[in-house]
């Protein structure tokens, strides 16, 4: 039983946060809707260095502009697309914390990429592949 | 809690309520509604193949657009504004707590907001008949660049265009998507949140399992179809080109986009379907579900497979010969894991104690005509012999033999089998018996000889065939005629429903706690349960089958019962 | 009388088989589903049996029915789809011979039919394009009839019930599909792609005819049409 | 309101409700931008060309939105660090900041959008057709929508995090920063992808 009384009048996540191993079904307890159960956010997952992952997202970007005047084309945009991916990969690991989520969330939010891939896998030869014909007098 | 037992207005407890049984009801009887909306279109046109040029009972005259306009919406209505709301939202906002253990939804105004919303796509849609022009008339699938009005305007009335039917359709539906994603992140959350101490993941009954796969795979098709219906809306409102040829857009696309949704959502509509099956099943044959964590299994992958299957709607539209070969195969494979979950349900029949009562038929019955549903799929799914029966009445036909088992005898299985905890009262099983069979008999009356139109070459959504030489003939226009007298009988039977529905509410026959004597926790608390559902909350020790134990006296062990084992 | 209309093209039998092949895997299917489906319901009805057995079907002792099952129709999915994967191929590639080019083109509401001209090659300035309602596309019979098939407006559907082919027309893009029809005749062409109001009237016809009656027709169309007619 | 008896639950996945449901929301809405990017990718390799439409937009006006939204990003996260500590005004403040962030994206939005259409790009693009480029306007069509619809997401999130800016005065719900937080990431996310594919992938 890990649930906390916080200091009267604040009230965090009574509504929708509720920490880990709080695995005690809490209405057995007869005086249940006078306590203000809350446990502390600070307690579901810790806080990366911020300014750190800022700094490198500014970086990436620079990159991704001046790529363009150095390489060839098709390598620049390969360049491109693969800091777009580790700004993402950034962005989502600490801004959004999900590198303390359990794998589940992980694998929720990279089904989407495999079904966006899905769909443009079969999709692909039908709009770029087939021959085509705009000439006819309308 | 001191607002616990208060007593609340008309307003506040039936229409906008959070509590997750009310929202339940009102999607329910929403729904329930749109099927008589839907029905009574479905009267209208079946007449008209019927008879063509007659004028038509409780309608007139019906000319080709209104005609067109009819089957689009009863296509729209029976799947987004019928299956959805009654099999998904429903019986998900209802079941899913009650059937955890838990006291309500995640997220109570979500839901309720959700209603709302679903509410308002409803209204939108049936204002659509009445703007000028009329209701969208082409084909539910909506294809441009028929539906996307900047075709034929590149500067559209921005206005007229806005309330045109097919600018409201498309609002509507997507009105209608949000209704039902809000439902789903709640579904979702409720079920990985909040379920009752000790109710580890096999140990959930069936019906959950499959309403948050269900919820899933339509969260993750819908979105490529939600941005395709902004292009759309685009396209008819502001005049872009993303269908339109002439501008470098293609209407090839759309149809991708709305098969990679509409294919999956099928298997949304089925799945809560099948779970419903997967609880009444088991209840009438004293039996445990036969192979659970199979059947879970089998789902979880038939939604892995239902993304990649989409394109067998498009085997005549011009893709890739190579690609429909892919789609062909994929398309064979899912017939594996509902053949496999189907074939679980009859296992689960054998060696049990059988009693066929009202909800019990109904699953039956469910199983019975959705047989011939699939296995007709099996022509289609080869994409030879669709080149032949692709838009005709076969397909009409084969659909409608899996939607009508799927949406209606789910629905009326599972309200039989439920009502008893929705009201606290039971009902009258002597006329569900009749509402059974004659609903049985008129729906095979009306689709199985259309097998037999289509297979002649009879193609859909016309609605004069005296031009067509190959169908107009016998015995094909008695054939038409037989559906519609079995159309008008399918609806006239409903009322004996609707007749038993409404006299068991203004009688008092009180049901006993747990009528058909099941496992699951639903039927722990009162019926109709109060709010908050359960005092105590119950605690799950087993698994939602545990029927006819070996050292058990009794034939059922419900879900809080402690195991002497404690494992 | 048979279900099918009669078949005239030369790959519509391939069609009708592959039908009645299917229809014998499903038909044994249904019956035998239906049959573990009823028997049980009278077997193990409740006035017969005093208790119900215990059986999870967690067991592979159990299970191996489901999976012999799945596995039969496992494998009578692809002798399907093996058995239908020729007729696919020949349907939807061009053959190498052909003996008639055209170009049908959809519109709200009939099917325009553009013959190539003395020429025999389509896109020249001498094709002759035939554009009313209920009109008929004269071709040979035992020839090869390529035909691209486009659409001006909305998407329809050619439908040619007795050769047993299908083609959606796409605006933006053009599709080329052939028949090739074996018996002299007159047969329906319909659209089955839902197009607007008058989609029920949008009905035009092949008139299949000897090559020697072909011949007469296009020479008279010639005749009749010197450049005048604007080409597609 | 009536109570809600949350804490009954037992999580088996060890993850905060409302999180959880923001995480399925952003998978939800991903699909949606994942489905758009799908559809502009596949045009965008049918029709080569469009580098040279790509090169009419103004991509220091798209980097500065990108620096614009990562900083917002950052100031977001650090409400919510201030959060946790319950230390309110500072997180309200730390919120302010994301807003006027949001605010200056639109601004910089509108400059661009009037600068492209007073150029003539638009829907129907007559000055693409008069040069006999049909296609061209569909990657305008694309641009606008792609960049509407991020455009709706931003105002969504600011309205977001301005409600919840209201409800943690009193330090209740203040877990919900971290929520509106995660929403504006993903705004933020979908921002990454859109500046490459329309700005500088010529």
């Amino acid at each position: 039983m890990t649930t906390t009384i916080l200091k009267p009048g604040i009230n965090v996540g009574l509504e929708d946060s509720h920490g880990p191993g709080n695995f005690e079904p809490i209405h057995n307890s007869p005086d249940h809707d006078n306590v203000v159960f809350a446990t502390a956010e600070t307690d579901y997952h810790g806080h990366p260095h911020y300014g750190r992952v800022l700094v490198t997202l500014l970086l990436l970007l620079g990159v991704s502009l001046t790529v363009g005047y150095v390489f060839s084309p098709g390598i620049a945009i390969a360049l491109i697309f693969l800091t777009a991916l580790w700004k993402v990969v950034l962005v989502v690991r600490n801004f959004m914390h999900m590198k303390y989520e359990p794998l589940f969330v992980f694998i929720a939010v990279a089904a989407v990429a495999l079904i966006i891939y899905a769909f443009f896998f079969g999709v692909y030869p039908d709009i770029t592949a087939v021959p085509r014909d705009v000439t006819y007098p309308h | 809690m001191e607002n616990l037992h208060h007593k609340k207005s008309f307003w506040s407890k039936y229409i906008f309520s959070t509590d997750h049984k009310t929202i339940g009801i009102q999607y329910m009887v929403m729904g329930m509604f749109m099927a008589g909306v839907g029905g009574y279109l479905a009267y209208v046109f079946r007449y008209n193949l019927a008879f063509p040029g007659k004028s038509i009972p409780f309608y007139g005259m019906l000319g080709a657009e209104q005609y067109n306009a009819f089957v689009t919406i009863h296509g729209m209505i029976m799947v987004f504004w019928v299956g959805m709301p009654v099999l998904l939202s429903a019986f998900g906002n209802f079941l899913i707590p009650i059937m955890i253990g838990t006291d309500d939804m995640a997220f109570p105004t979500l839901n309720a907001l959700s209603v709302q919303i679903f509410f308002l796509s409803a209204v939108i849609l049936i204002a659509s008949f009445f703007v000028p022009g009329g209701a969208f008339g082409g084909g539910w699938t909506m294809y441009p660049p028929f539906s996307a009005g900047g075709y034929l305007n590149h500067n559209p009335d921005f206005f007229k265009a806005l309330f045109s039917g097919t600018s409201l359709l498309i609002l509507a539906v997507a009105l209608e998507f949000v209704a039902m994603l809000m439902g789903g992140i709640n579904f979702l959350v409720t079920t990985v949140n909040k379920r009752a101490k000790g109710m580890t993941p096999w140990k959930i009954p069936v019906i959950i399992w499959f309403l948050n796969i269900g919820a899933v795979i339509f969260m993750f098709s819908v979105g490529p179809l939600v941005a395709g219906a902004f292009m759309l809306l685009f396209d008819n409102v502001l005049g872009t080109g993303f269908y339109d040829p002439h501008r470098g857009g293609d209407p090839m696309l759309w149809e991708h986009l709305f098969w990679f949704f509409g294919h999956p959502e099928v298997y949304v509509l089925l799945l809560p379907s099948l779970g419903v099956l997967a609880e009444i099943v088991p209840v009438f044959s004293r039996k445990p579900l036969f192979a659970y964590k199979t059947i879970i299994y089998l789902a979880l992958l038939s939604a892995f497979l239902s993304v990649l299957v989409w394109a067998h709607h498009q085997f005549v539209a011009g893709i890739d010969p190579r690609m429909a070969t892919f789609f062909s195969i994929g398309t064979i494979l899912i017939s594996i894991p509902f053949a496999g979950i189907f074939l679980s349900y009859m296992a689960t029949l054998w060696g049990g104690k059988i009693t066929m009562k009202v909800p019990m038929l109904w699953a039956i019955g469910f199983i019975g005509l959705f047989l011939i549903g699939g296995l007709t799929g099996l022509f289609l799914g080869s994409n030879t012999f669709d080149i032949y029966a692709h838009d005709t009445y076969f397909v009409v036909a084969h659909f409608h033999y899996t939607l009508f088992p799927d949406i209606f005898f789910g629905f009326f299985a599972a309200f039989y089998f439920w009502f008893p905890k929705f009201s606290g009262k039971e009902l009258n099983p002597k006329l569900g018996k009749w509402h059974f069979w004659l609903t049985f008999i008129f729906f095979n009356g009306l689709f199985f000889l259309l097998f037999f139109n289509g297979l002649a070459g009879q193609h859909r959504r016309i609605n004069d065939y005296s031009s067509f030489s190959l169908i107009s003939r016998e015995p094909y226009q008695t054939f038409e005629q037989i559906a519609t007298i079995s159309a008008i009988g399918l609806i006239l039977s409903q009322f004996i429903f609707l007749y038993n529905f409404i006299s068991t509410l203004r009688s008092n026959r009180k049901s006993v706690k747990n009528p058909w004597e099941s496992t699951t926790l639903e039927w722990l608390s009162d019926s109709p349960p109060p709010h908050g559902n359960f005092n105590p909350y119950p605690v799950v020790y087993r698994g939602a089958y545990d029927y006819s134990l070996p050292d058990v006296p009794e034939d059922f062990t419900p879900q809080n019962v402690p195991n002497p084992n404690n494992n | 009388m048979s279900i099918f209309p009669e078949n005239v093209s030369t790959y519509g039998q391939a069609i009708d088989n592959l039908f009645w092949l299917i229809l014998a895997f499903v038909a044994f299917a249904f019956f035998v589903s239906l049959f573990i489906l009823i028997y049980p319901l009278i077997k193990y009805s409740s006035k017969k049996v005093n208790r119900a057995e215990y059986i999870t079907g967690e067991k592979k002792k159990h299970f191996k029915w489901i999976t012999i099952a799945l596995v039969g129709l496992l494998l009578s999915d692809f002798v399907i789809l093996y058995v239908e994967h020729d007729t696919w191929g020949e349907i939807e590639s061009v053959p190498s011979k052909a003996d008639v080019r055209i170009a049908i083109i959809a519109r709200q509401w009939n099917w325009i039919f553009v013959y190539p001209g003395p020429d025999g090659v389509l896109g020249t300035t001498d094709d002759v394009t035939i554009d009313e309602m209920n009109s008929s596309l004269h071709v040979p019979i035992n020839a090869n009839i390529v035909f691209e098939l486009r659409s001006q407006d909305v998407i329809h559907s050619f439908f040619l019930a007795n050769t047993r082919l299908k083609q959606d027309a796409l605006p933006g893009r053009t599709v080329i599909r052939w028949f090739n029809i074996t018996k002299p005749g007159k047969y329906d062409i319909s659209c089955t792609q839902i197009c607007g109001i008058l989609h029920s009237k949008m009905r035009n016809f092949v008139l299949a005819e000897t090559p020697e009656q072909y011949k007469h027709f296009t020479d008279s169309l010639y005749n009749a049409n010197k450049p005048a007619t604007a080409s597609n | 309101m009536e109570t809600n008896q949350n804490h009954l639950a037992i999580p088996i996945i060890k993850i905060p409700q409302g999180r959880l449901g923001m995480w399925v929301l952003i998978a939800g809405e991903l699909v949606i931008f994942g489905g758009l990017i799908c559809c502009y990718l596949l045009f965008r390799i049918r029709y080569p060309h469009w580098g040279a439409m790509a090169a009419n937009t103004n991509t220091f006006i798209g980097a500065l939105n990108t620096v614009v939204l990562l900083l917002s990003s950052y100031t977001i996260v650090r409400a919510h660090g201030a959060a946790v500590k319950l230390d309110i005004a500072k997180a309200r403040l730390w919120m302010m900041c994301t807003l006027l962030g949001g605010v200056m994206f639109l601004v910089d939005k509108s400059i661009e959008y009037a600068h492209e259409i007073s150029e003539g790009f638009t829907f129907t693009s007559p000055k693409l057709v008069a040069a006999g480029d049909h296609v061209g306007s569909l990657f305008w069509s694309f641009y606008y929508i792609m960049t509407g619809l991020h455009g709706a997401h931003v105002l969504a999130g600011m309205t977001a995090i301005f409600i919840v800016m209201m409800q943690i005065r009193k330090g209740n719900n203040m877990h919900r920063v971290e929520l509106v937080g995660m929403y504006w990431h993903m705004v933020d996310l979908i921002w990454i992808f859109l500046f490459p594919l329309l700005y500088i992938a010529k």
